[in-house]
């Protein structure tokens, strides 16, 4: 169904490289679906890499490039408020994608929920812990958030602290992960476990990678079997660390889907349209879409099985390789 | 001991001309050999870097053509201008041979201060600015008081307080993470769209050849009647309607779009000042002594530990003053102002610019130089739709090359045995 | 020790007193119980083997070093020089063996270092002038004022260190070894300085090797070997006494070089014809 | 020209020591007192940072009775070996008086390289190591041609470097984010559990003081037949019993947890051996003097060039060692290895450990201790529930804390004249 | 300018020659068209005013600098210097006038620097005693060969600096005024070192601005002026004769001083009884 936008420049902005998802998927599905819509638009694709003036620096460098449409996922959201106004007082139609802005409403907001995320891998945490009957004196969990001096990071452990709040479990120590950087994740869990030893049950990371250094940490310590670790980001590290059985869960995303959600939303802001939303956020219009909780579980069905436009999000050769092979036939994935 | 200057008008060669071994040049042709003779000598100032920074834009240019366009210009002119102002401060502690690791910290502290004094208490902005810039002057001062009294590498103490800032902006910021300054307001309107009226510009750019004119055209005539040789005034009429026309042209092409920003005029006109400061002020002098030879300076009877001070507390106050700037940009005062590449990004443009790591080497120009090198590369690259890897080997390459022309034409000063 | 004439015709209070001054650097003594006194319209010599301590002495003196103990006294006062612009404040000027000069400034910034005309707004004619006057004075030949020290032969530099600290109007000049790089009428403009300057009552310290230079404007040649006082001269001692009051001993190299050439010629003197 | 050495052993006062103005002591007692001496002059080589090291050891144990317990030392002295193997490279390019920007770049992307070429193309591990060093070694190469024959700063290549290797390692690792590295690999076990015997510590505990005594008799003795001063027999054994003593403590003390890593005795092995080159070989003499007089070298026929290129390899290739060391200790390669503060911690390590950044005058031992000091710092605050906000400022409190002691230690030396 | 007996006892072919040599720094020319032969066992003395190019000819020779212009022909065969190491290879030494040593450095890796023994594993013991022989000869009074050479005195460091030079075999001697620094005995000892090797058939170039100095071991006397060769003399030239070659002017300075010291001196005289 291809629009009547001809020759429009759209804009899609995204905040770092904490993870590999926005070159992986988020830009890829955007341009998929944008060439499907609109085969003649153009896509300026930008990183700030946490920046955020580089992102204000993208921000206004777009606008000279004459785009009407600007997909952003900001670095910080509070401090996009400026940029959202200075669009908008140009007559450029802004999107809030993945974090939203909340002290100016953007024309448009599409997002997995951060908090929400934070939210469910402490409840999945919990309830597994519950489920093997783990008693709650006594013990207590970690909690390895982002960095602190990112915003979303902050949602995640908002979401988090939400999770954790009536489990029963302490928390017995909680550290900001300074740039998500998974040695110092490491060394912080390291000391934890001198710290506690046995008291530690099950460790709550806002991301994969501080994830697998949590566990590394455990292995490095020789405690066996790690205590049930969360992830989150679905990355390749991540999901083999769940087929060796080493990391509890992590959370999918498929961007893919947002990605185009965006892109169609962005069309029709161009059409002049008003496109539909589920909700309203911080006086936003919105689409919100639910993250999937991943653990051994449902590893197939989800990340194999699924297909998202046209195709998995990963495959059983990428992930079962060397000896995560045994893991993969463990769960089915492989024969 | 004797006291028989001045007058030394009569015949004979210039009191400055009497060796009869070096060779010199009169007028404006004997100028323009002069300046011929330096550039295959390599002693050419600022020059390579300007030609490094003509070749970066050329290629940019021609891969997307909105880079040399008014609007995106004037972007790339409020974009130097922040951390343009840290850099001069970077400026003056490497002048000293100290570095200060921490002027990211420190830009986004002030930042946060300004942004919880305003908006959250309240204050009025002009009294957080104050506030912030004090602040930033006391860091400086706490530098200089471990460098002095203890002899604390600055190395060692700025990375301490880079640290420990950084801690203090978290803390500041706590419990909102991030503060918008309200948009509208004198303050964000100043960092975002502030532009110069066009007869400013245009003045100022006048303003600018007519006292390049002036000054010459007294030194020369000062020179002249002691009997030192002096500048012609044709060359110094060339030199200044050259500046002019140059000057104007830009202010003309800018004011096709927004115009020239007062922001980016607040910081040419720090520069200036800096420059001067460090030029021909007697401050400046020692500046340059004490980077160059501590101990020299210490026993010309120059106050080493106030100079060293000095340094510190301009370049924090400075640094604070950035932060500022870039706070009014954003019209946010947030948790990542200052951290990332801010830190790297100041130093090197002083270092790109032709300062000296080891002191006694630099000017103030090199802050304005080295800071268009690094957005110019920035900004062109944001033009280009490319993935952050590429984009970061394209940065590493980009700044090799630009700074390549300027290592060349200060080796061959080197083997002209003029380094 | 001769009793000379002129003696009468100075003010007897030493500007400058040095009492039981010693200097150690680590491990080393480099100075131990150091008498000195220095007259207003006196040029004290100070000589000594390399190493015995007349570097060291300036620079207490000059107030580069602290000295581990003893007394200073100027002018009758006695005084701590605890920096070099406490010594420069009390009107002793300097110049150091190392020169002290500031190798990334031109020669008019070096001379004027710490006494720049108008600190707000450097008056560089003026000074460029003044250096020009100054350096001509002294017979230098230095091709630009406007090059950095760097480019300067190690005469140049010498040149422009001695006019730097006449620049000041000092009650005592300190020379250590100031014509050890200069040539011949260089050298012959610094010792015909020195003899001005004694002449307007300044008082003044030079350190040299060269026995002739001393002997020629010394009024007093104060010797000092292994940091310690070892005697004090008059310009007409012998050669023979004051070298072997230098080195320790009076069979040393010098007078057996001395001996050895004497020989030589005496020989080559017999085979002639 | 004359060639009389030796045979001086006849009478009169030792060949050194025929200055009467220098005291001497002799003997035990006489080392002692000399010790002393030095301690009051501030002459006290790394001493001064060790008193710092023990005192925040001892608010650290006092806040935390866990942080000296042996379980935590252990993973100190894992930790401590990544970043301290860069350390030392850094070292290296701080002696020549340059600098290394790109240290972390390097380390990540070495870390990447092996995880592609080992994991996900199924290289031998040992291949793939030996290819990531090769690597790391060519960037070094590419540094110092850069340097050599363009005379770029290397603040400016290495900045480069930094931003164009880190994007090569996102390029590497871009389809996969991260690597995981096999648990139960050698590589991984290298750098999670491996520790020496129990016996092997003993030993090579007891073997470093033994070299060291072997080596102080046998210089004793040829100083002794050559007519120079000599130390006494009793003066060389007390320091190797007290050195053994100390290290057998500290290795029993490891031993009643896991016992020394393997790794952590691979870096204490680099430290020596890169000790060993710096102080008892041409190349160690050439390194030195470079760093202090570049053209004082030059003139005594140094093949400058070929220092500095030594230099920047040597540093990068420790660089990418150091890299791979992170990464099996992470079991992991990762788009964040070699980001964040390891630049600054390599080169902070160096400097606190008494390495001047302005070239001559260092030791390897100063990547040593000046990593144990800020590993210590790191691991005592993760033992306390801090906010990150806390955490940075006491980080800075305490870096700058122990560092005082070291400054005023160099000041009190230069005060004595011996700077 | 007289012959000299001894003329016939020394090989004819130079060992160093240059012809037209000319080094231009940026607009100055520091040396303009010099020629300069030294054979194998003779003294060339170098003189010439502050500025007048000396050291640049002497850095020249020793690689540091690359002539602007002109051939240096070694042993009859032209070679580039592109380096001190190329000159150090083909057998010519030099003490700089800077010194150049290594500040951070103690004594014995100054004097070894470039040539230590044992690569792999430094003989310190050997180094120590070759330096402290070394020293000896030289009559140097040197605390401690293990302090690094920043606390050295002036002269000390010179004697260092010489010491490094002895170390290899030259073939040439380059001493750019070597007893500037040194003290009386010193002076001595490096005059009769001097003496020595030209005997043992080196060439040697030695520069000085004390004309005893230089008419005590030179065989010949090259004067420079302002860059450009300004005369050829032999030792029993008259002081005035060199004077006014050096300073391009029999009406000199030095010349003035000597005039009033006469006069002076024949005034006191007449005063006296
Ligand atoms: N690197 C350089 N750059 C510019 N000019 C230089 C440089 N080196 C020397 N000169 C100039 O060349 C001239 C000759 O200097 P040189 O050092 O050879 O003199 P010299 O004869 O050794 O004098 P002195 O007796 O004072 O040592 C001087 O005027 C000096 O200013
Ligand atoms: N900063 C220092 N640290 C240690 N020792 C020093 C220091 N300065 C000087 N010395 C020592 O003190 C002694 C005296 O040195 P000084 O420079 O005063 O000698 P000098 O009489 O000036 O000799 P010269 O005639 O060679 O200039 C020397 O043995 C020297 O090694
Ligand atoms: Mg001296
Ligand atoms: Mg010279």
């Amino acid at each position: 169904q291809e629009s009547t936008v001809k020759d429009a420049t759209i804009a899609f902005l995204m905040p770092d490289q904490a993870s590999t998802r926005y070159e992986e998927h988020d830009h890829p599905g955007f341009v998929a679906e944008m060439s499907k819509l609109c085969p003649s638009c153009k896509v300026l694709y930008q990183n700030a890499d946490a920046n955020v003036s580089r992102q204000q620096q993208q921000f206004n460098s777009v606008i000279s490039q004459g785009a009407k449409v600007i997909v952003i996922d900001p670095v910080d959201s509070t401090a996009a408020a400026s940029l959202v106004k200075q669009a908008q007082a140009q007559g450029i139609k802004v999107i809030a994608y993945d974090r939203p802005i909340p002290s100016t409403p953007a024309d448009f907001y599409v997002s997995f929920d951060n908090k929400e995320i934070g939210k469910m891998i402490a409840t999945s945490l919990v309830e597994h812990l519950k489920a093997e009957k783990v008693p709650t004196e006594d013990v207590g969990v970690l909690e390895v958030n982002g960095s602190p001096t990112d915003a979303a990071a902050g949602l995640i452990r908002d979401g988090i602290h939400e999770g954790l709040a009536d489990s029963g479990y302490k928390t017995l120590a909680e550290y900001d992960t300074p740039d998500w950087a998974p040695p110092k994740a490491q060394q912080w869990v390291s000391g934890q476990i001198t710290r506690f030893g046995k008291k530690i049950v099950g460790v709550v990371a806002a991301n994969d990678g501080t994830g697998g250094a949590a566990i590394a940490a455990f292995k490095a310590a020789g405690v066996n079997p790690v205590p049930p670790v969360t992830g989150n980001d679905a990355t390749i590290a991540g999901l083999q660390l769940i087929i060796s059985g080493d990391q509890y869960n992590t959370i999918n995303k498929p961007s893919e889907i947002v990605a185009a959600a965006a892109a169609q939303v962005a069309i029709q802001l161009l059409e002049g349209k008003t496109p539909k939303a589920d909700t309203t956020l911080f006086d936003t219009p919105s689409q919100l879409f639910k993250p999937t909780l991943i653990t051994a579980e449902n590893l197939k069905a989800e990340i194999i099985d699924k297909q998202v436009n046209g195709k998995p999000i990963q495959t059983a050769e990428t992930l079962c390789t060397g000896r995560y092979a045994e893991g993969c036939k463990k769960l089915g994935i492989t024969e | 001991m004797t006291d028989n200057a001045g007058n030394h008008a009569s015949t004979g060669p210039l009191l400055d001309r009497a060796d009869e071994r070096v060779k010199h040049e009169a007028g404006v042709g004997g100028a323009l050999r002069a300046f011929l003779d330096r550039v295959r000598s390599g002693d050419l100032g600022s020059l390579p870097v300007i030609v490094g920074l003509i070749i970066i834009w050329t290629v940019f240019q021609s891969l997307n053509p909105v880079f040399l366009s008014a609007n995106n210009l004037v972007n790339l002119l409020f974009d130097c201008s922040t951390v343009g102002v840290i850099a001069l401060g970077v400026v003056c502690v490497l002048m000293v041979g100290e570095i200060d690791l921490s002027v990211g910290s420190v830009s986004g502290f002030s930042s946060a201060l300004v942004g919880v004094l305003w908006v959250n208490q309240g204050w009025p902005v002009v009294l957080a600015i104050v506030a912030a810039l004090i602040v930033g002057a006391l860091i400086g001062g706490l530098y200089s008081f471990l460098f002095n009294r203890f002899g604390m590498p600055s190395f060692v103490s700025t990375l301490a307080g880079l640290l420990a800032v950084l801690g203090l902006q978290l803390y500041l910021l706590g419990s909102t993470g991030s503060i918008n300054l309200p948009y509208g307001s004198p303050l964000v309107n100043f960092g975002q769209m502030l532009v110069m009226p066009y007869w400013v510009s245009y003045a100022l750019a006048a303003l600018a050849g007519l006292v390049i004119f002036l000054a010459g055209y007294r030194t020369a005539m000062r020179r002249k009647e002691a009997g030192l040789s002096s500048q012609s005034l044709a060359s110094l009429v060339l030199r200044a309607v050259v500046l002019i026309v140059i000057l104007e042209f830009l202010a003309f092409y800018m004011n096709t779009d927004r115009g020239v920003p007062w922001m980016f005029g607040l910081f040419v006109g720090l520069v200036i000042a800096m420059h001067y400061a460090m030029t021909r002020t007697k401050w400046g002098r020692s500046l340059n002594a004490v980077g160059g030879n501590r101990e020299a300076a210490r026993r010309a009877g120059i106050n080493v530990r106030r100079v060293y001070a000095s340094a510190f507390v301009l370049c924090s106050t400075l640094a604070a003053a950035g932060g500022i700037m870039a706070a009014a940009r954003l019209a946010s005062a947030s948790q990542q102002a200052g951290t990332g590449d801010v830190n790297l990004n100041a130093i090197a443009a002083a270092v790109i610019g032709g300062t000296s790591l080891f002191g006694g080497r630099g000017s103030a120009y090199s802050a304005l130089l080295g800071i268009i090198v690094i957005q110019s590369i920035a900004s062109g690259l944001t033009l280009l739709d490319l993935s952050s890897s590429l984009r970061y080997m394209i940065t590493g390459a980009v700044l090799a090359i630009a700074v390549i022309v300027d290592s060349l034409a200060r080796r061959s000063r080197v083997s002209h045995g003029r380094a | 020790m001769a009793e000379i004439a002129k003696e009468t015709a100075r003010e007897h209070e030493a500007v400058l007193s040095l009492r039981g001054v010693s200097k150690n650097f680590g491990a080393v003594s480099a100075l131990t119980d150091i008498d000195l006194d220095v007259h207003a319209g006196e040029v004290v010599a100070l000589v000594g083997d390399n190493g015995a301590g007349k570097s060291t002495l300036v620079k207490v003196l000059a107030g580069v070093h602290q000295p581990t103990s003893g007394t200073i006294t100027f002018k009758g006062k006695p005084v701590t020089l605890s920096d070099p612009s406490a010594a420069l404040g009390l009107g002793i000027a300097t110049v150091f063996q190392d020169l002290a000069l500031c190798e990334n400034l031109d020669v008019v910034a070096n001379i004027f270092l710490g006494r720049e005309l108008e600190p707000l707004r450097l008056d560089e004619v003026s000074m460029e002038i003044r250096a020009w006057t100054l350096l001509n004075e002294l017979s230098a030949r230095i091709p630009s004022v406007r090059e950095p020290v760097a480019s300067l032969s190690g005469g140049q530099r010498q040149t422009v260190a001695i006019a730097r600290s006449l620049l000041l109007d000092p009650k005592v000049i300190l020379l250590d070894e100031p014509t050890a790089a200069l040539g011949v009428a260089q050298t012959a403009e610094v010792l015909d300085l020195i003899e001005r300057v004694r002449d307007r009552g300044l008082g003044v310290v030079m350190i040299s090797h060269n026995m002739e230079d001393v002997r020629a404007v010394a009024d007093r040649i104060v010797v000092l070997r292994l940091g310690r006082n070892n005697g004090i001269f008059y310009p007409d001692a012998s050669n023979q006494e004051l070298v072997s009051a230098i080195t320790g001993a009076s069979d040393n190299s010098v007078s057996r070089r001395a001996g050895r050439r004497r020989a030589m010629q005496q020989n080559s003197e017999e085979a002639r014809p």
